[in-house]
């Protein structure tokens, strides 16, 4: 049901009943390693390039969130996923595997939130009784694309992110046990003149205040109704600017409420600059850490808003600016529910 | 001495570039770019070789060095054979960086994967 | 064409003596250590007692007398941007190999010139190169080490001068 | 429109003020010293070169040259030189190792893709411009230099 101006509720309670998270070996390392179904020590994920190691990624986390949930493939409605590559082949290529109806979705690294409230949005219709959603990236399949060959000697400036190696999936049903997605807000495409690729938080931190002051606004809500507001990878430094922002527009957003999976996934002594990013991202630390966090009771009521840049390397040489978006999607510990 | 000045030297043209990174914000592309043209133009002006004499390997190793020698092969070249030596010449003293980067770029596709 | 197949045919020998020398490296770099820079009398040249510059003076042991070359050298050390002379003559040429002191080295080719034209100009008769290549040092430094010690025959001394000549004319 | 520029203007300044800023002198003394290293080991390689093999100051140049990008290929191929040059930045670039890794590099990301359109097609990719500019310059330079010699000027 739409309520405001663009902020989907679910009256019928979608509920998330199981998911599936890969990583490979750098986030075995990481700070939230214990959170990951599917650790991959090697890079390659016995593939003989990173592009196909891309699709296994996606492959397994799928097969986790269906296996968890005691489904088979067959049971399965419809599959809705997206990544960063060229014409999102990883995980085209991994639907086909799949064998589900499938929609591709590109929204860079806002794909996971995309996914998710359009999955909902389908069950909570009655559209499916079982929708499997999910967003992966590949750190070095990503860097051959958009920046130079892994092995190339390109200083990164500090402002610069790390592309996560990770994979997130979501199962969603009308019925089942688990979190359940109550509204979501689809963003604008905000572009606020920022061209550096080497510093996409800045880029990003205007649609994620955009976005979350929509969502609150069509929902007549205050910041505290949630326990945390979650930003996909806004880095260090965009989360410092749109905390700014949120202060210039008196929005008033705690900072001890306002976290980043960007700044979740990895240790401090991981060198990762300004931060973790990738569509890879904001699905496995949600789908992973935050939802484990939330089935321990140590959270109720969780707002994600994943970010993306929509720019490739063409539009980049060709000077223009990085256009960006930023979806929320509110999810909250339910009991039981039945259609 | 001369490693003394082959190491000063080479650093600081090294640091020019970095300033570049930094200040300009170039691409290494870029950088990189300008640097060769920077080297050209000085062997125009007759002051990339007395550098190279001082500081041997620091002026020889950095890519500043590549677009002295392009010139200096075109300009050999051009003394013997007139404007047409300009074209004959370029690679003329050159050709080992070019080549040696594509045998062993070849070789290394063959031996090695990215680790990334 | 005939100049391209010469080319190639050069570098094969150059690579087949590089392959000969390469069974000699380990122990070659030891000794590169110990010789690297420095101006080994040891073979009885008498070296000049001035720690500014590097000067030897080669004795007539051989048949071909070294006269010229020293005077050459002396010459040359007279001018201060010169820290080093190694020369050898032969009955028509004199070669002579200089080090120039590393702050005078950005006047490097002009310097070679001046000095050239100054020794043709004191030594009419003979036909005289200067080098400022390290190259051309070492070797000539080994040559007059061998003038020094054995006796070289004229046509052997002739042969070792030309092939010198040619590596300063190989630029490339 | 031009409202809209003045909030983006605006916006870039407020979000440059949060940026962290690049340590810059910090890079530049880590290039000195890496950029400085590297010459001096390529000094070594010339000396060595000299004394033990026919080659003079003048045509040093080039077994030194290959010789350091053979050291490149290996460092790259062993995904070291990446890490050397996020330490180094101008540093491990500006020297004709970094030309090569720039080559050596793109060859080896593109094998997947196979030898003819993947090692072939993108070997230049990253280093060609510096091919281009070089050449390019260099030409109209020596042109330029050859002309005014010819006429006499020079």
């Amino acid at each position: 049901m739409l309520t405001g101006q663009q902020t989907w509720t679910f009256a019928n309670k979608p509920v998330i009943i199981s998911t599936g998270t890969v990583g490979g070996p750098f986030e075995a390392e990481g700070n939230i390693a214990e959170d990951f179904d599917l650790l991959h020590p090697d890079l390659y994920m016995e593939q003989d390039s990173f592009e196909k190691a891309h699709k296994v990624l996606l492959e397994k986390a799928s097969q986790q969130a269906i296996d968890k949930a005691g489904l088979t493939k067959e049971q399965i409605q419809f599959f809705l996923a997206g990544d960063l590559i060229n014409q999102i082949t990883p995980t085209s290529f991994s639907a086909k595997t799949l064998g589900t109806p499938y929609l591709g979705l590109f929204g860079a690294c806002s794909t996971s939130m995309a996914g998710l409230a359009l999955s909902a949005f389908l069950v909570n219709a009655s559209g499916a009784n079982y929708v499997l959603t999910g967003a992966s990236s590949h750190n070095a399949a990503v860097e051959k694309q958009f920046r130079y060959p892994t092995e190339y000697g390109g200083q990164k400036p500090p402002t610069a992110q790390w592309t996560v190696t990770g994979a997130g999936t979501a199962l969603l049903s009308n019925s089942g046990q688990g979190p359940v997605v109550t509204s979501a807000t689809i963003g604008k495409v905000i572009d606020m003149g920022l061209n550096d690729p080497f510093n996409m938080g800045g880029a990003m931190a205007p649609a994620a205040v955009d976005t979350i002051e929509a969502h609150l606004n069509d929902l007549n809500l205050e910041p505290s109704y949630y326990d945390l507001i979650i930003t996909g990878d806004l880095g260090k430094i965009g989360r410092k600017i749109s905390l700014d922002l949120f202060e210039k527009n008196g929005t008033n957003i705690p900072d001890e409420n306002y976290v980043d999976c960007g700044l979740t996934i990895y240790r401090k002594e991981q060198h990762v600059n300004a931060g973790a990013s990738g569509a890879g991202c904001s699905a496995v630390v949600t789908y992973g850490h935050f939802l484990n966090r939330m089935k321990r009771g140590e959270l109720n009521r969780i707002l994600v808003v994943a970010t993306g840049a929509l720019l490739s390397p063409l539009t980049t040489q060709q000077k223009e600016s990085i256009p960006c978006i930023a979806h929320a999607v509110a999810i909250e510990s339910g009991g039981e529910t039945t259609p | 001495m001369m490693f003394f000045w082959a190491f000063v030297v080479g650093g600081l043209i090294c640091v020019i570039g970095q300033l570049m990174f930094d200040i300009l914000k170039l691409t290494p592309g870029h950088t990189l770019s300008i640097l060769v043209v920077i080297g050209a133009l000085l062997d125009g002006f007759g002051l990339y070789e007395p550098l190279i004499d001082f500081a041997g390997a620091g002026a020889t190793v950095p890519i500043t060095s590549f677009g002295n020698s392009l010139v200096h092969g075109a300009m050999q070249e051009a003394d013997q054979h007139g404007l047409i030596g300009v074209v004959t010449g370029m690679f003329e003293m050159t050709s080992s960086g070019i080549t040696s980067a594509i045998i062993f770029g070849m070789i290394g596709a063959i031996l090695f994967k990215p680790k990334g | 064409m005939p100049a391209f197949a010469f080319h190639t045919y050069k570098s094969q020998v150059m690579h087949m003596k590089q392959i000969r020398k390469k069974a000699f490296l380990p122990a070659l770099l030891l000794i590169s250590l110990s010789v690297t820079g420095c101006a080994n009398n040891e073979d009885g040249r008498s070296a000049s007692d001035n720690p500014d510059y590097d000067l030897t003076q080669v004795s007539n042991k051989s048949e071909i007398s070294q006269e010229i070359a020293n005077q050459a050298k002396r010459t040359i050390l007279k001018k201060q941007e010169v820290i080093g002379a190694r020369a050898v003559n032969t009955s028509d040429q004199l070669l002579v190999a200089i080090e120039i002191r590393q702050m005078d080295r950005f006047r490097l080719k002009k310097l070679e010139k001046n000095i050239t034209s100054d020794l043709e100009k004191k030594f009419k008769d003979k036909k005289v190169t200067v080098s400022t290549d390290k190259k051309i040092y070492l070797e000539l430094d080994e040559l007059e080490s061998r003038l020094q010690t054995k006796d070289v025959s004229e046509q052997k001394l002739d042969k070792e001068t030309n092939r010198i000549k040619k590596l300063i004319s190989d630029e490339a | 429109m031009t409202s809209n520029k003045q909030t983006n203007q605006e916006y870039k300044q407020f979000a440059k003020q949060r940026e962290t800023k690049r340590p810059i002198l910090k890079n530049c003394i880590r290039a000195f010293l890496v950029g400085g290293l590297i010459c001096t080991f390529g000094q070594l390689i010339s000396t060595f070169y000299i004394h033990f093999f026919h080659f003079t100051e003048q045509n040093v140049g080039n077994p030194t040259v290959a010789t350091l990008i053979f050291f490149t290929m290996l460092l790259t191929g062993f995904g070291l030189y990446d890490k050397l040059a996020q330490f180094a930045g101008a540093g491990s670039a500006v020297p004709v190792t970094g030309f090569g890794n720039a080559v050596i590099s793109a060859a080896i990301e593109h094998r997947a893709e196979g030898f003819v359109l993947g090692v072939g097609g993108n070997m230049f990719k990253l280093a060609g411009s510096v091919i281009l500019f070089g050449v390019f310059s260099a030409f109209v330079i020596a042109l330029i230099k050859t002309l005014l010699i010819q006429w006499g000027v020079l």
